[in-house]
């Protein structure tokens, strides 16, 4: 079954929710949500998505801290986190370029970052630009830390980074990613070549299993519609949906 | 509660208020921020709750906004909120770059009348090195070493937000828009403008009471009709995509920022 | 969500288990307390969101409570809780006396997930005295000495309460009763009857949904026609003031109590 | 114009209530629930009174900390507490008698008087047993202190006390008493014999007036139909009304 890059990373995700009770999915994240939607379909509807921003996909009532709380209390199993930079510890950077405050590059801010990368224990840092400007080795400012000093209380932390080039977990211990798998049509090289921080690798790592057939027709018809609830133009662009 | 127009409902707020808007889909006050505008106010202390879009963007572009107290600013899926960053590159704003819940807890604390909340998160990240304001402090309710973030209470002046409707006392119905009780109960002022002004007392409608904001909190009341737009109204109208994108798009440059607010309507045609 | 019993619901809750129960005015599960009685519970440690009557009182009286952490148990005009006040003088409970505003605080402090919160008051009284798991900090955000207690959150094994309705998903309207939703966010499993169980889904009808806890925060739900009995019922009805007076009169008296809950119906004819 | 006793203590504490613009009474209190009232109604409407427990005279809606929060903030100017025992010192006891916590005497316990008795402006102690079981020397357990040490936050505090026999207003500094009017038909030497603690008087202390004519017929009207929403029994024995 052929498919899109867009699918790949939908289905790479979505195996990492595997035994994920509850998952929210901040903004502007549709391939995310689409991963935690096809993980709540292969669950029988009995996980739990919230996904922000959406009229029906979600049960946010309380108010603005409402999500924080869930996520404080250990209600909230799995979460997604991006960054502009993204280094090798983990470290994220929603905040801007440059010394701060007055950077030469602005972002929009590190939002529920800063909290949620420590109260939820499954979080994946997706990004689908794998660069040199994203990858780097240190984030020029952290929004949120990958790892803290011991003592610090932190339940949660960084699980798994996706990119458009490869799958890589994360060593709280070690404070240090390690190369899962390479995503079809990539290679080991493209990944070297392109990013600014040090990880663990095979010399001969795995290739990224295709989507499943059976959960890429579930992507592209129930889920499909679903997500279109959220993300009406990444349903119509990547499934025709809407 | 006399019924009121936008302009004086707006009057009133000092130049240098700290004031409080909630997020692009919790009920923005967009006509009243258009005629915020217009009158020409001056150093807002801006605090978003936590996140904020089009409204802070186009505050900061005009001047109005002296510090931002954020958790992010966005335009969302229309992209990055191009006079918020310019005024950053700039230095012409000063930054409280925050997370989100800490600015809820911030609030709350406001709420409750407590110099502070704690809350976890937020240690090792350079949010906290470059808030003077939070405290670190050893969890005394831990037998061992439990360090834990305190934020001090946010007690804004004003809270400014649109809501689907008031009844004639000034109590206002949010629906599910929850913040906004918040934002009301921490405020010294909260001024609303809401989409109609309704026959009875919402306080007594049993359906409605539960998330109603009584009018002992509500400082003043006007009736926008499409008062968000171009945001959505949850309940009431989506937000305006091609008005958000051309937002967005003219916000990019200085140029096309001022000529946008030259020209584009303060408000949807009622 | 499949439907059951009330002696379902209640069967799992544990001996020596936290449970938090709302105030006389704010649905109390009076049936399914009986049944909670019947059952033989023990050792159950008492959180009164923030004070309580009847219920506590029965509770208490039938030996199911070994600790009472409570602003106030009281039968209000009816009176003195009457084995609240022998089980005191007989010290066969342990107290945890309180001020309201602190239970509450402790409560969210466990919805929000933080250690603590603080609270203004309390300093100099006797309460704080014997409340040892209290804290008083100087508060950090001060330029001078400012003492401000802290109290720990308050996480209940169980919240147990009843509620004007839930749908088939578990979702349970609550209308004003607003410390409800408090006590399921902070509750490990929250336990509610309710007086039906609607068609549709609460959390989709735009009027309920802003007081409608999500199902996710509910363990389980039993239907409890009367379910508040003797006490009200907020919207649906009135405390019947014959029985809770012919409760408060029986109560005076080990005797008497022993007769009562022999004799009087568990509930109200449904 | 004839008076009931009930009618003198509202007039006592309405008169307490002036320029409060907002009231609320607690639990078990139909005399101060009618001041507040009459205080409302000669107010044209204009301060507010929430009466907790009742149906119609509250605005109560964000749960049980909802007045706790107002209060707080300083919107609730003016409170009503009382005391199984309250002495000379303004601390009240609403737990009980002896040795705590297995005491010869336990009442209810202590609501929301140990955190409203700091941060409501006018706190006005209220009590129709004026006995030496009641108005003790030191109370036997502190509910809520009258007076605080230098630095603890307390911009509340004891206004006055107001007793079936008298008003006494409440020196913070002093932390005393001192007895402002004597009650139409009782005497200093009533009050001195019936009072467990020192209290500062004129040897010829004035005499509480007699309730306002037309505050009484305000009262026996629209107050008496509006204070039997919560508080029936009372409004239909002392106003014959409902």
């Amino acid at each position: 079954m052929d498919y899109l890059p867009e699918e790949l990373l939908i289905a790479v995700i979505t195996r990492l929710l595997e035994g994920v009770e509850h998952v929210a999915v901040g903004v502007s994240s549709p391939i995310p949500g689409s991963a935690a939607l096809l993980h709540q379909a292969l669950s029988n509807g009995q996980a739990r998505v919230t996904v922000l921003n959406s009229k029906n996909l979600q049960t946010l009532n309380d108010g603005a801290g409402d999500l924080f709380d869930r996520a404080a209390q250990g209600r909230i199993g799995a979460f997604f986190l991006s960054g502009g930079q993204i280094d090798g510890q983990a470290n994220i950077n929603l905040v801007g370029i440059g010394e701060y405050p007055q950077q030469t590059v602005r972002w929009s801010g590190s939002f529920g970052s800063a909290f949620l990368y420590f109260v939820v224990p499954r979080v994946i840092l997706f990004r689908d630009e794998h660069t040199r400007r994203t990858m780097v080795e240190t984030v020029d400012f952290i929004s949120a830390p990958g790892v803290s000093a011991p003592g610090v209380y932190r339940p949660g932390g960084p699980y798994a980074l996706v990119t458009n080039l490869g799958l890589f977990s994360f060593d709280r211990a070690l404070a240090r990613f390690r190369l899962v798998s390479v995503h079809p049509g990539h290679s080991l090289e493209e990944i070297l070549d392109n990013t600014g921080f040090a990880f663990d690798y095979d010399a001969n790592p795995d290739t990224t299993p295709p989507p499943e057939p059976e959960r890429l027709t579930l992507l592209r018809g129930t889920i499909a519609a679903k997500i279109a609830d959220p993300y009406p133009k990444f349903a119509k662009t990547v499934f025709n949906c809407g | 509660m006399s019924e009121i127009s936008i302009e004086r409902l707006i009057a009133d707020i000092p130049n240098g208020a700290r004031i409080a808007v909630p997020t692009s889909r919790s009920g923005v006050a967009m006509a009243a921020s258009r005629a915020l505008i217009d009158r020409g106010v001056r150093d807002l202390h801006l605090v978003t709750i936590p996140t904020a879009g089009i409204q802070a963007d186009m505050l900061i572009g005009t001047g109005c906004v002296a510090v931002a107290e954020t958790a992010g600013i966005t335009l969302d899926e229309f992209g990055q909120a191009g006079r918020f960053v310019a005024a950053v590159k700039a230095g012409e704003i000063r930054l409280m770059d925050s997370t989100c819940p800490a600015i809820v807890s911030g609030l709350q604390a406001g709420e409750k009348g407590v110099p502070f909340l704690p809350i976890r998160g937020l240690i090792g990240s350079d949010l906290l090195v470059n808030r003077s304001d939070y405290r670190v402090i050893d969890n005394p309710m831990a037998a061992s070493g439990d360090p834990i973030v305190l934020v001090p209470a946010i007690v804004p002046d004003i809270a400014l937000f649109h809501a689907p409707m008031a009844d004639k006392f000034g109590n206002v119905w949010i629906g599910k828009m929850r913040e906004l009780m918040t934002m009301a109960h921490a405020a010294k002022q909260t001024l609303v403008t809401v989409e109609q002004i309704v026959d009875g007392n919402l306080m007594e409608d049993e359906l409605r009471a539960p998330a109603t904001i009584p009018e002992m909190f509500i400082t003043n009341v006007a009736k926008a009709k499409n008062g968000a737009w171009p945001l959505g109204l949850d309940g009431c109208y989506e937000a305006d995509a091609q008005a958000l994108a051309d937002y967005a798009n003219a916000a990019r440059s200085d140029q096309g920022f001022s000529a946008y607010m030259a020209q584009a309507p303060a408000k949807a045609a009622q």
